[in-house]
């Protein structure tokens, strides 16, 4: 990792969007004006419906869309040609199909392309790699080809081709969907141990709300509410506006700590 | 129409080598500009289609084989520079990985199937385009004719090459019959396939043809109840023309187009689209891509890896793949009968 | 949907030809390629030297024969045209078997079939020892511009993004009902092949959107050391020394 | 739809499968002999691990992939060859992955092309594709390119494509992944409101006892257990044992109706 790491209140936040616009080259606009703010260290849930344009969002905090209009900030730097680079080592992106994200003959290959793109070598980098996998619980499969595991066993060779990164900021397209429950609860887990921005898109309100103190409604393109995790569900008509409902058998558990 | 080792004498293959050479240092310069980081993908992608596309190949009477060359569909899709470096690299990467073309051979197959074909293919669409104003339309059709022109170019210079030192003791005009009339034939499929797939790419990504770009539309940014609000600056990226959408009747002659092509296709593309993507797939896992066995693979196909039978592509792919190829005996049979015909009157008048 | 479906042309192997670095292969197949070329056809010892050489390569490097037969299927289209030589071709004419065969044109075809053969044969030996992965490292060592190798790099995964989706798109049209009875289901299939290049095409664009957004700068993390020693460059040149000096044996031997 | 549909408890069972093992072509064994049946009109869950061989099953249940060993029946059909066709019609399974699923350049080309096959043409094909697709609710993107939707509207297009061939039995490969909780319900009553044979793989356990009144743990490539979803999830032993959990804040609802 380059840079150190800052803490404290001065430090910019981790990322900045605003008045963020953008259409597919088929002219399918997806983003109407984004502005939003994460600090440094907080866990942040994306959620909206099917088509609100969370991916396409998402896409643009590393870099990999260009913004057709306005502007993103990483960690105080702003997203152009020039830093790409260094944006994309400070953020983790975990893609939405896991099919999109592997592309090596193996796991191992796959697992240690990005920490390799960074400069480690050798044990730095075996380390790195089996540290991931285990996490995951995929190092079993370290020499297989990714194509040929089964779906939930991809999205989890996914995440830990970030997590093996060690970025500072980690932004997740419905990491726990295709997930078994326990290794929902373990990525949960993981994703708390680790002292790191986080945002997260999922539908899943009872994950966002145990993993994310805030959480943010994308509808339409533009953000229709910003604020706690727990208030927002709490709020029925909100939730009904956005196409998000509480799911069966679901009761909002008292506040905690 | 690759050709292999020891099919032309060593002047005449150093001699296209230099030329391979230069053309492929000329492209490497100007694909510099053609060329950015999105669209070194997009070239890679126009390579393994060609590659695909050059996989329907058949012995053809006159030549070594004939199939579709694809270098007129990469100058649309690309531009002229970067199609022949894709080009080159599907000949390289034949040569080194797959044994098809001889090693010492690459500079006449650069020269013929990438240089020849791009040069002409964009010359010809430049012309359309320039001088027929009308859209998408007339972008598709001078994909057509250029695709069309390309092939028979192509085979002419094979001819001339051939001509000066081929080490087969064969009557020029022979050859030239035999190379013409079937790669008219191979230039009408190619020019099928150029116009149906530049049409296809158009229609949803018009971005990635090049030449056609700038059909960006403006954006609109809104509050979060919905209404809209003004946009101030001016995007960061280049801004976007106010082109007009295409509107309906301006389609009309694109559906039109399509359409015709569609039924023409039937016979052609069909043969492309079942026999060599299954075919493909087929030989790739069984027999490690190897190109010219697909012909081979067509009869049996116990599809690869689930191990289902290709039911639905191959009845019909073996059906066009026969008629096909009734076609070509034909054509390549009274290719022979012609020569011989031909060698019997001449020795007659001896 | 990675590089696995190149294994059919690689054979993993741990010979002292696998271990070879690719470039020195890549330049030794290429200048063996040329002393056959330069070879004159009367000298038919001389190819006979050239089968032996390969045939010793192919055991050092435990390909066997059956492999590299299958593979030489890639010839059958300019197998069948040399046979057409002598029966098409000009110049004096000769009586073999009951037919009436050009003599030049024999010398044409043997020409052809032996030195193309060769070709083939050295080619198929480079791509049974060496992964294709490997090979464009070995290529982006000799210097070949690193444009070439990127798209060349690209082209390899694509072939396997293709392959992929069709076989998705076969699938998905099979467990839809889908048969393909006669000429009339023609422009569905058209019409997918038509959806294939786009979804392809943006496949390999998330594909390589991820590979960006993991820190890649157009060239592959050289994981391997892949410098050539000049034992390397010593055990690489013997194939093309031999063939070179056969060749000048062939010219000179009147 | 061919054959007439047979009703009462003399019919054949939906589903049969017998001592079905599979191992893919790279070696990996994925079933180890399952056997299950399944009646017709039931709903039916299908729960287990990441790589328990759930997506194998499935494949199986409409000859995408062919036995190694065993047997499996539809609708007293065994699955063979000449009969391939026919199964199709009355097995419709949805993917996995949307992206599987949908080939066609516009979606409303996809939705026609299953019942096209059926043999069904004009009105009727164009009734049941906007009758499929107001469903799932994207009749709005019917002339949109299916790829260039995002992955919860692929997904609820992926599900109109299976529902306008009106099969018998339905099989769903986690058909609720990536929909937002609103489609989620919506898929729910869909399924809830047709007259048909379900099995449906979930990860999604207050889903599966929504909709399910039985469930079957696939786990290691056999079938662990088999029962009343809501006797299953009430063993907490069991359900440990396949890493299944009930997620955060569920507590399971008192036995209704
Ligand atoms: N490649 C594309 N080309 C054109 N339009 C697209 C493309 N990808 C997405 N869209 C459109 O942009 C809008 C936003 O899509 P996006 O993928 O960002 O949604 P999302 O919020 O991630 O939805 P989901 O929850 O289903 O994943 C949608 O209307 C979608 O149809
Ligand atoms: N194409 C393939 N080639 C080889 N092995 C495979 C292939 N697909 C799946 N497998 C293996 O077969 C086993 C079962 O896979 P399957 O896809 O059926 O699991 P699943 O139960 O559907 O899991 P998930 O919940 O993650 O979708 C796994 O161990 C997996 O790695
Ligand atoms: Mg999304
Ligand atoms: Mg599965």
């Amino acid at each position: 990792m380059t840079g150190p790491r800052m803490t404290g209140a001065d430090s910019p936040p981790s990322l900045t969007v605003s008045r963020l616009a953008y259409a597919y080259p088929d002219g399918t606009q997806a983003l109407f004006g984004v502005d939003l703010t994460i600090r440094r260290g907080e866990r942040v849930a994306l959620l909206g419906p099917n088509g609100a344009g969370k991916t396409t969002l998402v896409m643009h905090l590393n870099g990999i869309l260009t913004a057709g209009h306005g502007t993103v900030e990483v960690a105080g730097l702003p997203v152009r040609k020039d830093t790409l680079l260094e944006i994309r080592r400070r953020v983790g992106l975990v893609f939405q199909d896991p099919d999109d994200q592997l592309f090596m003959p193996t796991v191992r290959d796959d697992v240690a392309f990005g920490p390799a793109n960074l400069g480690l070598r050798g044990d730095e980098l075996d380390r790195r790699v089996c540290d991931a996998l285990t996490r995951v619980g995929m190092l079993d499969a370290i020499d297989r080809p990714p194509h040929h595991l089964s779906f939930g066993q991809r999205r989890r060779v996914a995440v830990a081709t970030v997590l093996a990164m060690e970025p500072e900021i980690l932004v997740l397209d419905e990491p726990s969907s295709n997930l078994d429950p326990a290794s929902r609860r373990e990525l949960a887990d993981i994703l708390k141990s680790l002292d790191v921005t986080v945002l997260m898109v999922t539908h899943d309100l009872p994950y966002a709300l145990e993993l994310c103190e805030r959480s943010l409604i994308l509808s339409g393109g533009v953000i229709a509410a910003d604020g706690a995790t727990h208030s927002l569900l709490a709020d029925a008509g909100l939730l009904a506006a956005h196409r998000l409902e509480l799911p069966y058998g679901f009761a909002v558990p008292a506040l905690q700590e | 129409m690759h050709v292999p080792d020891g099919f032309f004498n060593l002047p005449v293959s150093v001699g296209a080598g230099a030329v391979a050479v230069t053309g492929v240092g000329v492209c490497l310069r100007g694909a510099r500009r053609e060329l950015d980081d999105r669209t070194a993908p997009m070239a890679g992608l126009v390579a393994a289609f060609i590659f695909a596309v050059q996989m329907l190949n058949f012995p053809v009477a006159a030549g070594t084989s004939g199939h579709l060359l694809g270098g007129a569909l990469a100058a649309i899709l690309v531009g002229p520079y970067t199609a022949v470096l894709c080009v080159s690299v599907v000949l390289l990467v034949q040569g080194f990985f797959f044994a098809d073309g001889g090693l010492t051979a690459l500079g006449i197959n650069i020269t013929l199937m990438a240089i020849v074909t791009t040069i002409v293919g964009w010359a010809v669409f430049r012309l359309i385009t320039r001088s027929v104003p009308g859209g998408r339309a007339a972008i598709v059709a001078a994909s057509f004719v250029a695709a069309l022109v390309s092939v028979p170019a192509s085979a002419l210079a094979f001819t001339l090459l051939f001509w000066i030192g081929g080490t087969a003791p064969i009557d020029i005009a022979s050859v030239a019959a035999a190379m013409g009339g079937v790669h008219v034939l191979i230039g009408i499929g190619e020019g099928l396939i150029t116009a149906l797939t530049v049409s296809s790419v158009l229609a949803v990504r018009p971005d990635l043809v090049y030449g056609a770009r700038g059909l960006a539309r403006r954006l609109v940014l809104r509050t979060a109840e919905g209404a809209e609000v003004p946009v101030t600056e001016v995007p960061a990226t280049e801004a976007p023309e106010p082109t007009a959408t295409p509107s309906a009747g301006r389609l009309r002659p694109l559906f039109i187009g399509g359409g015709l092509v569609a039924i023409l296709l039937a016979g052609v593309v069909s043969f492309y689209a079942s026999s060599s993507p299954d075919g493909l797939e087929k030989v790739a896992a069984d027999k490690g891509l190897n190109a010219h066995e697909q012909d081979h693979g067509l009869s049996d196909a116990p599809l690869a890896d689930y191990g289902v039978k290709g039911i639905d592509d191959e009845r019909l792919s073996v059906g066009l793949a026969g008629v096909a190829g009734v076609g070509i005996t034909v054509l390549a049979g009274g290719a022979v009968f012609y020569t011989v015909r031909r060698r019997q009157r001449h020795k007659a008048a001896v | 949907m990675s590089a696995g479906h190149h294994h059919q042309l690689y054979r993993a192997g741990d010979t002292p030809v696998h271990r070879l670095p690719p470039q020195c292969k890549l330049v030794a197949v290429a200048a063996f390629a040329v002393a056959v070329v330069a070879t004159p056809r009367e000298r038919f010892w001389a190819f006979g030297v050239y089968a032996l050489l390969l045939a010793a390569v192919a055991v050092a490097a435990r390909v066997p024969a059956g492999f590299i037969l299958r593979r030489m299927v890639i010839e059958v289209p300019f197998v069948l045209f040399a046979v057409a030589i002598p029966i098409i071709g000009t110049g004096e004419r000769a009586e073999v078997l009951g037919m009436s065969l050009s003599v030049p044109g024999m010398w044409a075809a043997w020409n052809i079939l032996a030195k193309a053969s060769l070709g083939v044969v050295a080619s198929i030996l480079l791509a049974a020892t060496t992964e294709p992965r490997m090979m464009l490292l070995g290529a982006e060592r000799l210097r070949l511009p690193r444009l070439l190798v990127q798209i060349a790099a690209f082209m390899l995964r694509y072939m396997d993004v293709i392959l992929d989706q069709m076989r998705r798109m076969r699938i998905a049209r099979e467990s839809r009902a889908f048969v393909a009875r006669d000429i009339r289901q023609a422009p569905v299939l058209a019409r997918s092949a038509g959806a294939l290049f786009i979804r392809s095409y943006e496949r390999g664009e998330r594909v390589h959107l991820a590979m960006l957004s993991r820190g890649y700068a157009g060239e592959m993390p050289a994981i391997r050391d892949l410098s050539a020693s000049g034992r390397d460059w010593g055990m690489a040149v013997i194939l093309p020394c031999l063939a070179a000096a056969t060749a000048v044996l062939a010219w000179s031997i009147a």
